[in-house]
């Protein structure tokens, strides 16, 4: 191996880590919220807003928390109003939202008949299906790359200007688009509707946008040959009914990751741990790679001497993805290059950092993040900066290739600066090619002795968090320095532990379905 | 004295510049490209690159001689003039005028999560080697971090008595700073308090231009840190208390 | 129609500028650097780097929204308006049209040094994969070199009877190649000899409309190859013969 | 070593070389021209211009043609003038210039009396020597770099603006200035006088512009503790004079290659013989490093298929300065990184050859030049390439490092053109400071293997060349694919075939002092 690792550390990383998890695990299990119960109803075809421009997933939740109880979960609701008024769920919702039907009365009912809700699941879940097959198919028909794949974004806030944007990106050489949601959207307890053109740093995530991108992004690869993978963002108050809707329409990955949410938005712990464990089991069983936030530590934290805490997390989350069944090749772990750039060697220490996330994560997909915070308004810095980047990621076989922009400290990327990012990586790509197999590095030098050092952190982060526990360690700020409390942060009234009947039907059928490895339709 | 750019010779007048246009990437949009250049006042003017970016946008890279001149001297600089102390220099200013610890209080506002700026400022660490507020003798520091509406700002700068209170600004699309950032003073004015207290702004795109021109007492952008910020509230504490 | 430049949104008018002022680096050389853009007829404008060359030299990054727009159907193109032919097809046209081998003679002329330029369209081996005229049935291709006097150039062409002169000029420092070109014109004329020759010129700075303008048949730039080049010549030598 | 090369190969390259150079040193002893007796005069403190612009220099040798045979020498003429009249060298050049004065009398008389000379050749040669010690106390005083040292040109035509950029250059971190000269220049047979204002593409290389530079940057060293080195162009039809003017006013280094001249700029390969070897002695006399212009190949040629002529010439050139007494350490042969970037693995082979050169004149300050030809006006490509090429440098420990322009292909360099290569420069060998020490290179890979190939090329080459002569390989256009004629080009007629009594006191002088290493006043 490259590096000289010690793969005995590396296995007690990742027990502890497993442990770590594991603790959550027991806390998720107990309770559920409000985003996973609309996810719920989502998967029950309930879709639209009503005139005031609130989901009617939202209308029901909010109807069973203002008039019931909404810990026994939504199936029970619907369940037993669909034996009673034989109406559909989106009937449903109607009547609700209309005042002319309650739920309430059925709260004190036991034994619904959940079997009413299973054709519709079955249903969706084939429609998650066979999106995936479709990716899988078209992805098997076009050549596979041997460098990293090219991941740029877009974020003009205006659908049909992404739309622009993202085609541009293709036509330049970009394999993956993600589009950038409106800044604060995360922080939304409800999922926007409609095709949107107003949003700030951002357009929003809607499942009519994601349609209407996925589209343009099909037409592309039906005349080019050539697949694009498209990306959004899961994280924040509506993780799993956005990875729901992802799943519908065939997004490729989505941002995916609740200490992202915790540490960077505020999100309450509890809310986005439970959260994020149904959203990855949909992710999951829709064959869509999720993407996790790490990087982000380095934008608040010294990214020289707090590196360790990335690849802690990044063992961390594999174990939260491997307890919601994800497979391996679809656990895009982030890291980043962030590194202040007048630290002498600093190349040295970011291939070194690089090359040790591949040597521990050899089957998943990192998500490779560039410079960002070290950007500065020299835009001709920042692209001899973001080259190194480059250089690195070829180098140490990076998978998810997010390329910097050179106007990174200044604006969301104008369609020119993608393509010089694209071109950029092209050009490195192209000279650097066999590099990685040319070289090898000295042992005890500064790559090998500095990917050791961080490890060796990690463990002791590891141990740390395991001793105290993961809800501790965010309260103690660990992760970017940055402490959040177990009961504060948005989104906390949206969590309830379940009542003892409580059941999430579209859960059990998705573990069900991922156990038997069953994606027939 | 008029001036104009400088290439290699004085006053010569070379400019670089690059942008998109909305048209495909030919002879045609060259000298598209190129009229639209020469009404900016530019002439001689080179495309030396031309590159589609798909097949209706095209990226042009020029160069040129304006014809624009401008005289220096009239330009007026709207600049913060205290003087600049050091850390040290600032904690004997505040022993030595005040008999009380003066309270900074800072957040990051709106939807705005961005805290690196606001750290930078407040906290022990500071940035780039200088010392945030929470180090200077005399000075309480109190960070609400990110995210923070205008109302609960103003709510807790009253609860704890603050004499300074600083706001933090990064994300500037549409112009989502201003709106903010204007209504904050909107706010102050309404309940009479925007003598209480000094209001500092900053972040990425601030300056002490755009700090004046909102109603604000001072802006500071890159590389400003916590001893620039301090030097500007406590002479300016300092008048307030004189006067 | 009027277009502006595009950033991300249909003529949201961005666009990217750099330049140098012989002023100091500080908020003064920054409000001048602005006032110059605007100036220009540019707005928003955001010096988003600022970096001092030495004591009296600064250097800006910019970038702003133009207020200037184009129409492009106003814009016009002195575009070569001759069909562009394969190599096969410019043999066959020769084979076809004319009875004799047609004779290019070619040079860097006056104090040019730069040879790489002419020998990509003369030489046989070409440029990027497209061969010379050398390679090419049914033309005779001379390639005299650089440094070549225009006196010489034209000597020798009439010596060996050429059809097409060709002159690369590659330095263009203070417009030494308009001198240069615009004396063998000058030459031409005085010798009576301007109809004898098409006269072709080309470089990296050179393009169709200064061509015409200094009184040649056409002109090319980077990217254009020995079949371009041809294509041009052969299609005016019949139309000459023709007439 | 980091190449794995074969030790007896490169010692037969050298053998090959030698053998070569030497068979040109046998054809230069016998001759002279007018550029080496010009040079003479100059040791002889004739200086000036007469109201005609005509140097008196020149003023004498074209009087010794027109009238009598240069063929004997100036020596021989000058030593009996002022035998005969009393007067000093420069009375005598002025006398002769108003007609008042006829060598042609001296022509047919014999025994001349050098002695006349010596004194002041010596004191002119003890000017040189102190300058020369001025450079090495300066050097020695100030710290010396372990990354390559920063070079960059002015070329705005005007000696005032040269002096601002060269200021702003050095304000910036630039260790070496060259001035370019104007355009043509190297076809002058004579060199010009005085200030200069009015260039194109570079400035005129005159004694008087070589002095205010030096001063400025003096000037600099003093405010700064920093020795900026000051470099020009003696090439041309000038050679030694310039070489002679620069070692008089303390330039550092000279651009001092006839091949160039012969291949670029169409000068007879006799004449630049014969003044390279004069030119050579006189700055390996004063401390001056040369330049030699191999990179220039690649400009022309393809730099790929072309990289061994590059390594032939730069044998070749190492032995010619061997012959003209000059250390190792003056040597700054030069390469180029040319290969086309559209080219896989593009970064490898430049890898391999900087490196290549690096193993065989591990002594010498070898001269890397960037990207050029595969420059274009998409700057912020050539800004990488640039990048690309600074990683190349620093990692193959290369001494003198021209900073490539990311306006290559538009303009010569503006002020901020430079500051931004120097910026680029910067960043890379800090990133990349510890990085050849971390990298060893896969045995028979790609690198390793095309270096070997290089050199087994090189020496094949270096074959051909021993087998027919430099002269005729010339003829045969193996360098740069140009071919130049024995007896054309410019400034044969400049060429003379020594006579039986012919001497040169200063070149006797320049020899006797180098052997006996004596640099004492
Ligand atoms: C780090 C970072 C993040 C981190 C923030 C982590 C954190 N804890 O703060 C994370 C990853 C969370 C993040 C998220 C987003 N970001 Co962000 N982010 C950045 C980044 C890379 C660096 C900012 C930074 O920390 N700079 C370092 C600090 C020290 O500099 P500074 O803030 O300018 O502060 C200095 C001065 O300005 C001054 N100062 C600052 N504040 C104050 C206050 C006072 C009172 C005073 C006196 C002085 C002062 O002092 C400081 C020291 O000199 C920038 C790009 C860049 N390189 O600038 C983008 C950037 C700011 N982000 C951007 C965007 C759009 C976002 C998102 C909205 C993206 C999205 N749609 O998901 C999200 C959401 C955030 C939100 N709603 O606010 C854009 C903003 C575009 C614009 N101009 O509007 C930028 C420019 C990137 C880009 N090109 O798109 N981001
Ligand atoms: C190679 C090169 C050299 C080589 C030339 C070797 C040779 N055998 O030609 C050497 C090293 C000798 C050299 C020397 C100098 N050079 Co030079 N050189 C270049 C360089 C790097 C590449 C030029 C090139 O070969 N391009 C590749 C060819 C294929 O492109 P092209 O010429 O544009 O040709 C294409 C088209 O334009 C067209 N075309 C060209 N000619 C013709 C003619 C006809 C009839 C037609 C139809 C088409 C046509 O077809 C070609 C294929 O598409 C450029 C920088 C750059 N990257 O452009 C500087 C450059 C041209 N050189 C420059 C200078 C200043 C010099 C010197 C004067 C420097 C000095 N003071 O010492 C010297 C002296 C030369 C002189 N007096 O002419 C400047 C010119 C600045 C300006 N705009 O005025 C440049 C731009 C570098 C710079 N930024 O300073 N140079
Ligand atoms: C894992 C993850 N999720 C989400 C986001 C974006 O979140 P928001 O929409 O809140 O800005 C990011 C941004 O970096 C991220 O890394
Ligand atoms: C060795 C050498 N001499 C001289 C020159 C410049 O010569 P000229 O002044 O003729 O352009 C060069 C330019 O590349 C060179 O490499």
């Amino acid at each position: 191996m490259k590096l000289n690792l010690n793969q005995t550390q590396i296995n007690r990383c990742r027990a502890r880590a497993k442990t770590i998890a594991d603790t959550i695990q027991t806390f998720i299990d107990q309770s559920t919220t409000v985003s996973v119960e609309r996810t719920i109803l989502r998967f029950l075809s309930i879709d639209g807003v009503n005139p005031l421009d609130v989901p009617y997933v939202n209308v029901i939740t909010d109807h069973i928390i203002a008039e019931a109880d909404l810990s026994l979960g939504v199936a029970h609701y619907l369940s037993l109003a669909i034996e009673d008024t034989g109406l559909t769920p989106q009937e449903i919702a109607q009547a609700i939202d209309q005042k002319q039907l309650s739920l309430k009365p059925y709260q004190t009912k036991t034994h619904p008949n959940h079997s009413l809700l299973y054709p519709t699941i079955e249903e969706q879940l084939n429609r998650v299906n066979k999106q995936r097959r479709i990716r899988e198919k078209t992805l098997a028909e076009n050549p596979k790359k041997s460098t990293p794949e090219l991941y740029v974004i877009v974020a003009t806030g205006n659908i049909y200007e992404d739309i622009e944007q993202a085609l541009s990106a293709a036509h330049k050489g970009a394999d993956i688009i993600a589009v950038i949601r409106t800044t604060g959207q995360s922080l939304l307890d409800f999922v926007p509707y409609g095709p949107t053109t107003e949003g700030f740093g951002g357009t929003m995530a809607t499942q009519e946008n994601f349609k209407l991108m996925r589209q343009a992004l099909d037409d592309f690869t039906t005349s080019h040959q050539r697949y694009i993978k498209l990306v959004n963002y899961a994280s924040g108050l509506c993780m799993p009914e956005i990875a729901a809707i992802g799943a519908l329409e065939r997004l490729d990955m989505m941002l995916n990751d609740s200490l992202y949410g915790i540490i960077f938005r505020d999100i309450n712990m509890q809310r986005t741990f439970i959260d994020q464990y149904f959203s990855r089991l949909i992710s999951a069983y829709a064959g869509i790679t999720i993407n996790t936030g790490e990087d982000n530590y380095l934008t608040t934290s010294d990214a020289y001497e707090h590196a360790h805490t990335v690849l802690a997390s990044q063992f961390i989350n594999e174990q939260f993805a491997k307890n919601a069944l994800m497979e391996e090749r679809f656990m895009g772990l982030g890291h980043a290059y962030e590194i202040d750039p007048n630290l002498e060697n600093s190349f040295l220490y970011e291939l070194a950092q690089a090359e040790l996330s591949k040597a521990i994560f050899p089957n998943a997909p990192l998500k490779y993040m560039p410079p960002t915070k070290h950007m500065t308004g020299d835009i001709f810095k920042g692209l001899i900066q973001n080259a190194l980047f480059n250089i690195v990621a070829v180098t140490s076989h990076q998978s998810i290739h997010l390329l910097g922009m050179l106007t990174e400290a200044i604006h969301t990327p104008f369609m020119s600066d993608r393509a010089l990012a694209i071109d950029n990586a092209t050009y490195i790509a192209k000279a650097f090619k066999d590099f990685s197999h040319e070289i090898s590095y000295r042992p005890d030098g500064i790559i090998m002795n500095r990917a050791n050092d961080v490890l060796h952190q990690a463990e002791t982060l590891l141990k740390t968090i395991q001793e105290e526990g993961l809800f501790t360690t965010l309260e103690k700020g660990r992760f970017a320095g940055i402490s959040r409390k177990l009961n504060a942060g948005k989104g906390l009234d949206g969590v309830f532990k379940k009542a003892p009947s409580y059941e999430n039907p579209v859960m059990t059928r998705l573990i069900e379905r991922l156990k038997e490895g069953n994606h027939e339709d | 004295m008029k001036i104009r750019p400088y290439g290699d010779t004085l006053n010569d007048g070379k400019i670089q510049l690059s942008f998109t246009l909305p048209l495909p990437c030919n002879a045609h949009g060259e000298e598209t490209a190129k009229a639209l250049v020469q009404k900016m006042g530019i002439h001689d003017v080179q495309i030396v690159h031309a590159s589609p970016l798909n097949a209706t946008f095209s990226f042009y890279i020029v160069y040129g001689t304006t014809h624009h001149q401008i005289d220096p001297t009239t330009i007026t600089v709207t600049e913060i003039d205290s003087d600049t102390l050091t850390k040290s220099e600032i904690e004997a200013f505040i022993a030595t005028h005040f008999d009380r610890p003066i309270t900074f209080i800072g957040a990051s506002t709106g939807t705005d999560a961005h805290t690196v700026g606001i750290d930078a400022i407040m906290n022990m660490k500071g940035y780039a080697g200088h010392y945030g507020l929470e180090r200077y003798k005399g000075i309480q520091a109190i960070n609400l971090g990110s995210q923070v509406e205008n109302e609960t700002l103003l709510e807790e700068a009253i609860k704890h008595n603050a004499d300074v209170i600083l706001i933090s600004q990064t994300v500037t699309q549409k112009d989502v700073h201003i709106q903010n950032l204007t209504s904050f003073i909107e706010l102050l004015e309404a309940e009479g308090k925007r003598d209480d207290f000094i209001v500092i702004i900053g972040g990425a795109r601030i300056n002490h231009a755009l700090a004046k021109e909102l109603g604000y007492d001072a802006g500071f952008g890159p590389k400003k840190y916590a001893y620039h910020v301090a030097s500007f509230a406590v002479h300016l504490l300092k008048q307030k208390k004189d006067a």
